[in-house]
């Protein structure tokens, strides 16, 4: 059904047979069967999808964010729905470190997927200790480090848009493990090349992006924020173009394998990403509109490979034409 | 596995049922079988992006283990959706979702308490148990009531169902609450009764403080918006009285009504009850 | 139909009956006789819309970018259609300021609407040049500052998401004009209000936000760009949420009026900028979507205050009730 | 103000034309009465934000001055989207949009070329004049032509109707550009042709190097991805040979073919075509 115009931009191994595409990929030195990983506090810490998809057959499980210490969250509303999209102020809601190792971790490690431990704190020294206390615990394939978070020690400054904050903090949770680090970098900056080289020189071994587009909306009648919070996340298919620009600007300029995420629904979304420069991909908002989309996407990049004779998903990383 | 909780769902039966409501059919065998009154389904009403979360609605029946029924109100974008769906139409529907009423104990006279729309998953509830039951419906007016269909079921399976409009337009005039004490203090078998409420925050916030002042034990069904319906969002959390948060659709719907914080504010606007 | 727990919300006043609510604003020191207005690039030069609406009942018109000299604009394809949005790369395509005084202004100037007009460059000076044409001609309202151009230059930093080469450029085109300056903000920049601030600084008159954001789209198949342009500014109902966030954030920043855009399409979408702090909207994507949006939206505004018994659209403005 | 062009046209007729293609008759009157062939609409197809653009249709027919015809191919959302409207429905329609073909002068003849889905607006166009005329069909395979009650209009039409599929299965096998050059070296009264074509780009970049290489004048219908339709956006734009960009909606759809630049690049994939 392609027509000859299409047919051009195609390299010339198109026309080989592929039976088996090979989709396993290599992030930040985490072996994955394939990119298809879920994005933090979309899945939960997995159990809740386990009657929903096989959790094996997932590239990774980047689990709902984790601090030292319990939080409580914001107070509700806490979501409201937008075109495409949806925005979230859950405020970061986890049962602590120790409840997660104990509870959450050993259901987990009973399924065949890399595990990624979303960590965050409200200070240098709380994400420093989330980092020890999850260092050497088996299991654990890596840490995504969420750097949207205020410094509330140093008067609020947001640790993802602030590129000297970002540095500091990811240098000192370099220190304090061996396990791969990746830096979940925020949308909500003028250069994000900028956030993503102050990573690669702090000893990053990957770079997550991105995380939501800081949002509000009104209830016209009440006049009201529509969540208590005031302004939240914005993520979804609405923010998918943003995401896919971040992506391609980073891969051009930094190393460092790329987790690709934002509004991320169908297998054309994932090799958007993936043509962009991402080596694996994340699904977030997807997993509440289409609970199966993870699988729906890994079936599909492997159709995708079959139909266009390409023998790897690594063929595609970063394959964008640009002239 | 597990048996799943992802269906595609034929839309079987679809009609205006009164009263403003409608009331559609589906079939899902899976679904149906794991079934149990209080439970919910998240139901995705467009194939497009906009708008793009599922909507939750109440099981308000199982019928021979194969199909749901669910009454829904057309209050927003969503439901006027679902509402030009066809007859044969395939929707994505999962659940069942949540925990559900607890099975009243033996000896117990379960007291309903249906505010506005909220009487779906209560109609469900009384039409799985042998208890001697009372329900008790409210609404703003009479166009706002359950649709006859609905009521006629509840006065099959009650002992009797008082009806409470706002506007006197239907049944006694007031609040349903103000019914519902009456009934409670005209009784001396108090110590029977359980209370399972459903309907705006408001009026459940009112059936509690009733229930509480006169000891007796009451179970609310609660709303919020929700995006996900399986517990990894956490964006349906209402507040509880120990601290923190509940999510609505994991370790509810249904509260035990003292566990709830009602002092939260909420600013959620209930414009499909009451 | 408003439940209780929504009333709660309204003023007292909200009893009161209006009979013929005030919808006359006054932006920048330009008098409208309602809020809305069209957003640059969407609307032509009105003329394209004459046969559509009736010009005379919109409160302005913010006229497609018009620089120094004429602007061939960017290869096709140019556009490219998002969930709730769309992309586009036009290239800033215009006819130079002389063509837009003899041919385009001459029409404009006979409806009775405001006429503001949309102005960049490639430098400095291009900017003052356009600047320097216009001020003293006859029918022009204000002019809108379109910051987000690259300095070629200046190698190429974009005005817009720097603060001090923006605080310059304002700074000199302050100089080059009586006419009221409305600066018109970036939103792709960690924090908006050092830019409203420079522009308040720089002595604007008012300021104008947001303007596209930064988005790419891949076509998978070819692996080409779907914008000849590689990347492109994203508009539409999908970015509103973050339109709003900037809205309020910079109306609790500086004191200039705001003309708020960004996914307009509704009376309701109207009344959330507003109650966020604008004092003017401008509809831009959405007239694509529906040639009347404006109208609809004049028209509601009307209906809503009263319904809502408010006698002004001015008592609404920066409204929103925030604990 | 002049007559508008904005419309909420009512679905008389929607029925599948065989082929792949879908047939719709709108009633808008306002709309058909303006209308003049090559002229094209914009159509929204869905309610909601997404998918949020409007799309762009030939005019394939006028009736009765009240009705417009349309025919398409489901290629995208969009498409797939329409083909689901029903009858009664009301869809919001802009148009005639566009400049149309210029009329052919007295004298000429005009050969008329669709490749792919590009019949529509010559079907019109050959419906309204009354010009001996002779028209070239071209499309990948048989299933691609246009539907047999859009050939028999031609054939009622046109002194001749030539037919062409790529793989042979119907027609001549070849080309439809094949079939036209040796329809023109076969006849000795080139001077009064006139050509129009209507068709994926490289089919028109054939034929305009055809219609050049022997003298003949030549219009050319193009297709770019609008927003707008009204000329506001500038995001259907063309490359022209005296260098910049035209708007298709405004200053087309129907150029000379010596006017366009055939050497620019283009990344839009006419996947609904030839
Ligand atoms: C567990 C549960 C069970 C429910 N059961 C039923 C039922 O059986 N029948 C029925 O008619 N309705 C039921 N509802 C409410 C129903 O989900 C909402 O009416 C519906 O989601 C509104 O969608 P909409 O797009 O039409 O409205 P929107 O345009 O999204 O909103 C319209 C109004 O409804 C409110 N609303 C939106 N989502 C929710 C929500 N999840 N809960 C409460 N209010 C909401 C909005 O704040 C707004 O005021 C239930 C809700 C929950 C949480
Ligand atoms: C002036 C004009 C007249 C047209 N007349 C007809 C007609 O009479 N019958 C008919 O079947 N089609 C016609 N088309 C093409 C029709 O507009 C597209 O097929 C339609 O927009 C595709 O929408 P979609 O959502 O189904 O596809 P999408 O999912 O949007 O895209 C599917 C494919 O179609 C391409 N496409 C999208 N929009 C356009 C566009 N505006 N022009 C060309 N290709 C596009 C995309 O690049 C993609 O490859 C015309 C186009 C133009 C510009
Ligand atoms: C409800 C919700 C909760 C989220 N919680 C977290 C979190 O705890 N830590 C984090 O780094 N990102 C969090 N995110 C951001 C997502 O991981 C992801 O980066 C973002 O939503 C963009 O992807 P999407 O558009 O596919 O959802 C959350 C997103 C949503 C929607
Ligand atoms: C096709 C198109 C062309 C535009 N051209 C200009 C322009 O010339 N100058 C400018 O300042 N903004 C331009 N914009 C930005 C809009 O004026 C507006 O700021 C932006 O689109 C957000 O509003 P919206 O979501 O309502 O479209 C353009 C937007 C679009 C979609
Ligand atoms: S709706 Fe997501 S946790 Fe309840
Ligand atoms: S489609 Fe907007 S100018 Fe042609």
């Amino acid at each position: 059904m392609r027509s000859a115009e299409l047919k051009k931009g195609i390299p010339a191994k198109a026309s080989k047979c592929v039976t088996s595409p090979d989709l396993s990929v290599n992030v930040a030195g985490i072996k994955m069967k394939n990119p298809v990983m879920t994005a933090s506090g979309t899945f939960g810490y997995g159990e809740e999808f386990k009657d929903i998809i096989d959790l094996n057959r997932l590239g990774g499980i980047i689990v709902k964010g984790v601090s030292a210490r319990p939080i409580k969250g914001n107070p509700p509303p806490r979501i409201w729905e937008t075109p495409a999209g949806m925005l979230n102020a859950i405020g970061l809601e986890n049962p602590g470190v120790d409840v997660f190792i104990n509870e959450k971790l050993p259901i987990l490690r009973s399924y065949d997927t890399a595990v990624i431990v979303n960590i965050f704190g409200y200070s240098l020294e709380e994400y420093v200790a989330v980092t020890e206390r999850l260092d050497g615990i088996p299991g654990i394939a890596g840490l995504e480090v969420n750097i949207s978070c205020p410094n509330v020690k140093a008067g609020g400054i947001v640790f993802g848009t602030n590129v000297k904050a970002a540095s500091e903090l990811l240098t000192a949770l370099r220190k304090a493990t061996k396990l791969p680090l990746i830096a979940k970098l925020s949308p909500n900056v003028t250069d994000i090349t900028e956030f993503a080289r102050a990573a690669e020189g702090s000893g990053c071994d990957g770079l997550s992006l991105i995380n939501t587009l800081l949002g509000m909306a009104i209830d016209v009648r009440c006049r009201k924020p529509r969540l208590a919070n005031v302004t939240g996340g914005l993520s979804g298919p609405a923010i998918k173009p943003v995401a896919v620009r971040m992506v391609w600007q980073v891969a051009r300029a930094v190393k460092l394998p790329i987790i690709g995420m934002g509004g991320i629904m169908t297998p054309e979304d994932a090799l958007e990403f993936i043509l962009a420069g991402a080596t694996a991909i994340a699904v977030g908002t997807g997993n509440f509109i289409n609970p199966r989309a993870t699988l729906d996407i890994a079936d599909g990049l492997a159709s995708h490979l079959k139909r266009e004779g390409i023998p790897s998903v690594r063929d595609l990383i970063g394959q964008v034409i640009v002239a | 596995m597990p048996p799943t909780k992802l269906h595609q769902a034929t839309v079987v039966l679809h009609q205006e049922a009164g009263r403003g409501y409608f009331r559609i059919v589906l079939k899902a065998p899976g679904l149906a079988k794991q079934a149990r009154p209080g439970q919910f389904v998240m139901l995705r009403v467009s194939e497009n992006q906009d708008p793009i979360l599922a909507r939750p609605f109440g099981i308000a029946a199982v019928k021979s283990k194969q199909y749901i029924e669910l009454f829904y109100r057309v209050v927003g974008r969503g439901t006027a959706l679902l509402a030009t769906v066809e007859r044969d139409a395939v929707l994505q529907v999962q659940g069942p979702l949540g925990n559900g009423f607890p099975a009243p104990e033996k000896g117990t006279t379960p007291l309903l308490v249906a505010g506005g729309s909220g009487f779906p998953p209560l109609l469900y509830f009384a039409l799985s148990m042998r208890h001697p039951l009372y329900m008790f419906l409210g609404a703003r007016d009479k166009e706002c009531l359950p649709p006859l269909r609905a009521i006629k079921s509840c006065r099959e399976q009650a002992e009797k169902v008082y009806i409470a409009t706002d506007d006197g337009s239907a049944g006694t005039r007031g609040f349903v609450t103000d019914g519902l004490a009456a009934f409670l203090d005209s009784r001396n078998d108090r110590e029977s009764f359980v209370i399972y409420a459903c309907g705006p925050r408001s009026m459940m916030a009112a059936v509690s403080k009733l229930a509480a002042e006169r000891g007796i034990s009451c179970f609310v069904s609660m709303e919020e918006r929700m995006a996900c319906g399986l517990g990894v969002c956490m964006g349906c959390s209402v507040a509880v009285r120990t601290g923190g948060y509940k999510r609505v659709c994991k370790e509810g719907p249904v509260f035990k009504s003292s566990d709830i914080d009602w002092s939260e504010q909420v600013v959620l606007p209930a414009l499909h009850r009451k």
